[in-house]
């Protein structure tokens, strides 16, 4: 088990920043359903200027930010349950015509938490034992098997010290083969036919420190 | 006249036996046929097999028809949430079967009853402990497990707008489930919180035709609480 | 083969009476769609206070009769390209909706004409000819084994004077078995498990004369 | 900026290869994409698949690309109509291969393709000869066909309102096979009547959402025929 400390030196980023720099790599124009928890913060990190269209699951494409007490809607929700508004040009499906979206593969990319992400893109974020008989999966396997790419969002280890990024997942998985790329808050890895490549580490982290957090074989990205 | 529109509660759920199979629209509170859950815990059918997307929170509701004992099997994506207190209660006791389906499986398989497709092929859930017992298949290269259809003999939803032909409107996200519940029940029952009369809805905006409601009851409950 | 002649004071239905006829039989409050052709004139018969709902499987439910000149919506037509109107009440919908609405059972009641209905409830509407390889099927294939029951409005015999009511057909068949009742210039035949039972016959005619007209055996109904 | 708005024809087809699986919407000339055809043949793509309800009348739009022997095969339901001439002829000198195709299958294997489900079963066309070479399953006592997703390279459709994010409104019946298609097809190019600001079109009566439609060009060529 990868259970070694960081250096002092190296600052982890906060889920804010690390929404904050997986936001930076959405470009104008794509079509994202972000998943409820910590990657629906990565709507605030937008640009304003950069139109990016955001669906929610229970039947909105184009979602906009959390409105202001006065201005709720009370019919207007997000797959959080928290209230959200519509932009101009946002539009409301019921479940079916919105899962036809995701299974489809019209959304440019998903953004999932997970309790871990294996090498070969093995994700697992809904259950954390066999043992659970009654988890709750919501949309998180139709997500993962029909958007045309899978981020995942989460930290590197878990509150243990045990990593996230497996070998392969111990936890029941959610979708196979699926993760493209994770952001973390040490790292940003793409998953490739060889495993993770690090794409960008935190300042004061080296890979080889990553590595000794890190179940999984790292290997840099040749840039 | 075609008149679907009924006075009372006792109206609107008559009929409905024991061991029905009953499709709750709703996402969390909003959409939801609260009166009508009300009212099916006073028209006192049981043995049901219950559909939807939660397992009912707080001990009202849905909630309440579990603690009553009612439900001998619950269909949903997302049984646990917060507040889905007698949910784990009766499940840990035994006292309910469990099904588990991904959200969007769960609103094709209803849409698929709805259109007259028995089973269709899905990737969700492939190679997960969700499919177990389904038959895998590869098509053009990919595994897909085939789903199959999930009827339902009562519909219990939630709509904005209603005529007296059944045709409904749904307020923004408040549509969920609901359209796709209409289609895929046997009798499909509906609370709504306006009535308006026979013309009034544009045909461009009707979400659920008529034809798909059989009964519609007025409740102008007002906003819905957020849980 | 059934060529006899009908007695001279036999006086079979034009397409109008028969449409008039099956018209009688339909409920309030059913939902029908009315094939292309002689079916559509049903709609004409209905009387004003009993509220039938029509669907057209080009996206329409409600629709509503044929417009004056000036009235004409040039984007609101039926299933056979006609101008037709929407009641209030009416509503749109795309292809693959129309058609759940039919596959799934939804539709009381389909009219249909046809070349040929068996005893057995098997209907051939679309191509007279296993040679004949670019037949149109349009949606009757959907629409005879779609609809809760259905109908079919048709000529007793061919204009060569062979029966349309048989054994078995012989022409390329639609539907197997979904015949529930049959309406001709001569007729109002039930399809039954054991074959086709007569409910109502033109007036001068009698059943030995009917069955001289007709392949299949025909029994009466007890009424 | 998104602006999937295009200003020449040229853009619009921009891109559009030989063999490409086209879709092109409308019943009868009702929702029918009329530049945008005219357009393909100016373009010049060959060994198409045509995906239409019907396979054209007269002797221009579908029927002028069947006559200059561009398309390769045509999927329909309904190719003989009143004036359907040019597909006759190309059909008896065979020199087009034809799928016909029952409507509501056609219309649900393009939902199936915009829907990510590979197949689906059906009980149309069971015992006849559309079921010649297709697998036949019993399932729940009937028989079904097993049907196969029909995915468009590019649908061309026609749309009544636009705005710059490709949400689109049909007009009446116009709306039939261009939702789907719409869903159907990698790159779907929509010629609209009207266009209008971002934040114009209802929420609630937006029937093909913007993420379906990649260019949208504006058209506005008044009523249509009736053929």
């Amino acid at each position: 088990m990868a259970t070694a400390t960081l250096p002092d030196a190296c600052k982890p980023l906060t889920r804010e920043q690390i929404a904050a720099r997986l936001a930076r790599d959405i470009p104008e124009g794509w079509y994202v359903n972000l998943g409820i928890g910590a990657p629906l913060k990565v709507a605030d990190y937008l640009p304003a200027e950069r139109e990016v269209i955001f669906h929610s699951e229970n039947g909105i494409l184009g979602m906009g930010p959390v409105p202001a007490p006065a201005a709720i809607n009370p019919w207007l929700i997000n797959a959080g349950k928290q209230y959200v508004t519509l932009r101009g040009g946002g539009s409301y499906m019921h479940a079916a015509d919105s899962f036809a979206l995701i299974r489809g593969g019209h959304l440019d990319l998903c953004v999932l938490g997970a309790f871990q992400v294996a090498e070969n893109g093995d994700v697992a974020n809904w259950s954390i034992s066999d043992n659970d008989s009654a988890p709750a999966v919501g949309g998180a396997m139709d997500l993962a098997a029909g958007a045309r790419q899978l981020w995942v969002l989460m930290e590197h280890q878990t509150k243990s010290g045990d990593s996230r990024l497996v070998r392969r997942c111990s936890y029941p998985l959610t979708a196979l083969g699926v993760v493209k790329r994770v952001y973390t808050n040490l790292a940003v890895l793409d998953v490739t036919d060889d495993g993770f490549v690090v794409r960008d580490i935190v300042p004061g982290l080296t890979l080889e420190a990553l590595q000794s957090v890190t179940d999984a074989p790292l290997r840099m990205a040749i840039m | 006249m075609i008149n679907k529109i009924v006075q009372s509660m006792a109206e609107a759920l008559a009929g409905i036996r024991d061991g029905s199979v009953v499709l709750l629209g709703g996402f969390g509170s909003v959409g939801q046929p609260n009166a009508l859950i009300e009212a099916l815990i006073e028209q006192g059918a049981k043995d049901l097999t219950v559909v939807s997307n939660n397992a009912g929170t707080g001990r009202s509701g849905l909630a309440r028809l579990l603690e009553l004992g009612r439900v001998r099997k619950i269909v949903c994506s997302y049984p646990r949430s917060a507040g889905s207190v007698v949910f784990e209660e009766v499940y840990r006791a035994g006292k309910i079967e469990l099904e588990i389906v991904p959200q969007g499986t769960m609103s094709e398989r209803m849409r698929a009853a709805g259109a007259g497709i028995p089973a269709f092929y899905t990737a969700t859930a492939v190679g997960t402990k969700l499919a177990t017992g389904k038959e895998e298949r590869e098509i053009g290269g990919r595994k897909y497990l085939l789903e199959e259809a999930l009827h339902g003999d009562v519909a219990l939803i939630e709509a904005w707008e209603a005529d007296r032909w059944g045709n409904l409107t749904y307020r923004s996200s408040a549509r969920n489930f609901n359209p796709v519940m209409a289609m895929a029940a046997e009798l499909t029952v509906a609370q709504a919180q306006h009535i308006v009369e026979l013309g009034a809805l544009d045909p461009e905006k009707i979400a659920t035709p008529g034809i798909y409601v059989g009964r519609v009851v007025h409740v102008a409950y007002g906003e819905p609480a957020v849980t």
